[in-house]
């Protein structure tokens, strides 16, 4: 058994958006794109977040602990375990797309990081509205068409790719978005080049508590978070 | 060669999930199941109990720790979650509550159970579990009310946090238990030396995994040793080996919680080298029961 | 930065050897001294005891399982054996016996003692050991006896294997005790799947090292909840950090058996980066003891 | 910490001489030279062997266990733990010496064979009389001069070897052989070209109960049974 020791790390920069934060930590943590760890909020609770890059969490405060998390300062001190389950994998092509929706693009922009020198990484943000986007990417999409294209992620994608091309798309967001971009590969016939990172509640994130498993009886946790396309099915977005 | 029966539940291989891992989703249960001999839900009570913060589990090069607090959905909308379950292995269904009368209302929200396992050994739940485990008497009547409730065999898992299991296991014995299940985990603690706290939530938690095994499998011998009724082990189980230990041991069948961290078709792969070894050695399961006890 | 001091007794470092490890030769002791802040001898009883026959040792993965019995060439040997031994350190003597007037007729044997441990916890030598240890009145007149026969601290080395390990710590503690030491091993077994035998010629063992780590860390986090003496820990200490959990968990010192089956010199290395990570914060053994219970 | 699981062996051949039998079991144990195993004589004790070859034990008569073992026949079980403990070390030199007393032939017969095709590996082995010779040696050494050098094996040592020349000398045997070969190389300054394999009553065989415990303090089943003669001094030998 691998063992997962807690360990500490401290805040060395904090980048605040309104109710997101790009918290950059003192060191690495060794883990790879689409890793998450779990992040020990002393006082409050230990909470799953993807590393966004090897050092750093990007945060969207939606409780009371992310709250906490997303208003921290410099210096301030968190417990960390993991990182924990499957990264994205490896992407045997020249191109890739990210499709990334809202807060999903944590895990993403690691990824972009990681294969942006080596491949050519075209990475789609879609937001509400232009406030959320926090990373400079050249593709956006918001809802209300406040900055770039007018509509989400997917109907980017669709709009930019040429699906005769070889290309493999990884994405990580809201489950309707998923549950959209699942159907269209699979109508397509392209499930096998489709990787997606599911987020589902939290307990043990070693496999064994079970609150985490999908429709298809997989653990997120454990034997994900990140799924093919032929790994999962239409009842795992819903 | 693989098959047993305990208290009429026809095993078709001695190797079932232990109740709490993977166990509170139907999709998990139907995965495990497709190559367990059996399954035991989560354990579940009448109310909805949301259980401890995170984090409430911790895993450990030898073992596992957890304070998971028996979180439970409720019956009632547990068992809307497993009623059309379909698996062709027995379905186990583990039961905590603080009192005999509770014990018993439990059993009617689960027409469809197999069996049920009284969960007597929770060693982190407050006033539920352990601390009527530990108590001869609770052991006795907990167990006789839902046998009075129920016709289906009625398992009781036993706590190894106490001086002597034997007695509980006799308690248990005499409420009229068509079987133990010994053990759950045992009492343990971890600390975080940088924060200088514990780590747990809830501070104490229950270890299990290969820590525990040969704690677990002097239970299962010293139960053997005076009990009529059949013992199913459980704990630190990894490997065909260990269902062997526990087997000759006295065990009639065994749990597996922990291993599962491998991966989901863990038991897969143990009785598929049970299967290869016995076959080379022409043996069958149910002639080894108890087979280290010696003698007749 | 690692001194500490217990009922008198000023100790180097926090890290002493246990009992019963390497503890039953002069020259085993006094290398061990070099290193440790304290060593504790082998228990020894009155009488010469063979203990049991091989094999009453097995180490797995995550711990080791021993049946020794309680092997002793007896008081009057062993004291002649030690009685020119010349270390720096505390020497602690450990002593068994079956009863209270027993246990008070071995301390004029050791004259040269530092203080006195009572084994009152070894959980496979019939009569002796967990069978006191199990039985609160049992183990407050053991210490009294000992506390009467002489002036020198006296703890007593408490089992795992009861319901409630602070019930026998209070007994202890009233009996007079100067500290407890928690603990002894847990009752384990064995069993070889080829000859179909346990493996321990005396069937139970007692299993130590890493697998019982969280277990007595556990033990001793309840214990520094009810008891005002010092608590010595043991079980499982493998390294630097399970020393600082327990004494943030709440022991004085602690005590290593099993992890010296890595090296004579364990404690060496333990001590040495101890020094190191306490440096590196600046802050002292004593101050940390109980810490993680937080709050005054 | 590594694990010594008990397993099975069944012995293939028996070759008995008086008290003494080589075993030679169906398979190979993996271990090197100077290493022991703890045979379980079921119904009877565990006891620590010397590997005199991969495959064999060679055992002397002294009591009930040794009895049933030295009487043991073709396809009788034992059970083995091991191997444990430090083996011979590599002889960094062209010419070793193997000096053997009476059954401490046992593990220098495996180093013999582990080496005799690669170096020069002269064997001596010292016995009291012809009838416990049970290796074909070309130097030997009885107390009754029934065959070969009339004397002991540390004393047919001393005429054969050239104390000019660069040498080993592995030794095992009875305490006061080796106190004298121990004496001998001390005097001559070369206790560092000395090994030799003790042979204490022991428990655990992994270093914890103390009952194999030399007078330096060192644990036979762990530290040793092979020790550098730097390593040990004359209270060993007592
Ligand atoms: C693998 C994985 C990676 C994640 N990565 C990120 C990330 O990079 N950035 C980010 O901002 N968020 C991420 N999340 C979501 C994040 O864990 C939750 O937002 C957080 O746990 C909410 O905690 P809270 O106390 O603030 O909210 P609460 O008030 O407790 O709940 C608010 C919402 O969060 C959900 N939630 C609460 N606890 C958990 C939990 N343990 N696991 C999953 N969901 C939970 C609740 O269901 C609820 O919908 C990830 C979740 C998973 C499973
Ligand atoms: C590292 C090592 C390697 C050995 N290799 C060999 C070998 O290759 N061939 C061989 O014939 N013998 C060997 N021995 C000695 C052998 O272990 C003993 O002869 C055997 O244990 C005696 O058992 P018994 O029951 O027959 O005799 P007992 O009747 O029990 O005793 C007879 C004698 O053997 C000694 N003895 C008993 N038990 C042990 C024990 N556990 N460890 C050491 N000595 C013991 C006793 O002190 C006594 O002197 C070795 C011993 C050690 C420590
Ligand atoms: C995360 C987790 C949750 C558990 N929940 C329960 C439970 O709800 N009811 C129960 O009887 N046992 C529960 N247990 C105990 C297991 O069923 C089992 O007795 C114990 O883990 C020992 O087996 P193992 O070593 O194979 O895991 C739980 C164990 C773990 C690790
Ligand atoms: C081989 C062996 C012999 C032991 N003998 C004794 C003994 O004589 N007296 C005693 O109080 N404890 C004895 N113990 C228990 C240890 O002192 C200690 O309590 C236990 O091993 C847990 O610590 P550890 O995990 O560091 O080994 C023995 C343990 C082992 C492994
Ligand atoms: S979080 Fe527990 S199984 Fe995934
Ligand atoms: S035999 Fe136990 S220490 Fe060597």
């Amino acid at each position: 058994m691998e063992v997962y020791n807690l360990y500490c790390l401290s805040v060395k920069k904090v980048k605040k958006f309104n109710n997101i934060a790009i918290i950059e930590f003192d060191r690495e943590i060794r883990g790879y794109p689409g890793q998450f760890i779990m992040l020990n909020v002393f006082g409050f609770e230990e909470i799953p977040l993807s590393l966004s890059s090897p050092k750093t969490i990007t945060v969207k405060n939606v409780g009371k602990t992310t709250n906490r998390v997303v208003n921290t300062k410099e210096g301030d001190v968190f417990g960390i375990r993991g990182p924990f389950g499957r990264p994205f994998s490896y992407p045997d092509v020249e191109k890739i797309y990210l499709i990334a929706g809202g807060i999903g693009i944590a895990p993403l922009n690691y990824l972009y990081e990681y294969f942006k020198d080596e491949i050519e990484v075209i990475a789609i943000h879609g937001v509400k509205t232009k406030e959320e986007l926090i990373y400079d990417y050249p593709e956006v999409a918001t809802e209300d068409g406040s900055v770039g294209f007018r509509g989400n992620a997917v109907e980017l994608f669709l709009k930019l790719a040429d699906f005769k091309e070889e290309f493999r798309v990884y994405s990580c967001g809201p489950k309707p978005m998923l549950l959209s971009l699942y159907k269209i590969m699979k109508k397509l016939g392209k499930l096998e080049s489709l990787e997606v990172s599911l987020e589902n509640y939290m307990r043990c994130g070693i496999g064994l508590c079970g609150s985490c498993v999908t429709e298809s009886g997989a653990r997120v946790c454990r034997d994900g978070p990140t799924f093919k396309g032929t790994d999962v099915s239409e009842k795992d977005f819903i | 060669m693989l098959s047993v029966e305990v208290a009429g539940l026809k095993l078709e291989n001695p190797v079932a999930l232990a109740s709490g891992i993977l166990g509170s989703k139907k999709s998990s249960l139907v995965e495990i199941a497709k190559f367990a001999g059996a399954v035991v839900t989560k354990s579940v009570g009448i109310e909805k109990r949301e259980g401890y913060k995170n984090p409430c589990v911790i895993n450990q090069k030898c073992g596992v720790i957890n304070a998971v607090g028996l979180a439970s959905p409720g019956a009632k909308v547990f068992s809307e979650e497993l009623k059309e379950i379909s698996i062709k292995k027995p379905l186990i269904v583990s039961l905590f509550a603080p009192n005999p009368e509770n014990f018993a209302l439990l059993v009617d929200y689960f027409p469809f159970a197999s069996a049920f396992e009284l969960n007597l050994s929770c060693p982190h739940a407050k006033k539920l579990g352990m601390s009527i485990g530990v108590d001869e008497k609770a052991v006795e009547s907990c167990v006789k009310a839902v046998k009075d409730a129920t016709d289906k065999p009625v398992f009781a898992k036993l706590t190894p946090n106490v001086t002597d299991i034997t007695k509980i296991g006799l308690a248990a014995e005499k409420g009229g238990a068509d079987a133990v299940v010994a053990v759950n985990t045992l009492k343990a603690i971890s600390i975080d030396i940088y924060s200088k706290k514990a780590v747990l939530s809830n501070i104490v938690g229950g270890i299990s995994g290969k820590a525990i095994k040969s704690i677990a499998l002097r239970c299962v011998w010293d139960l053997y040793e005076v009990l009529d009724i059949p013992i199913i082990g459980c704990g630190g189980i990894s490997n065909w080996i260990d269902v062997l230990e526990f087997i000759m041991a006295g065990a009639s069948f065994v749990q597996i919680g922990s291993a599962f961290y491998n991966s989901l078709r863990t038991i897969e792969g143990i009785v598929k080298s049970l299967e290869d070894y016995l076959y080379s050695k022409n043996e069958r399961v149910k002639d080894l029961i108890g087979v280290a006890h010696g003698g007749v």
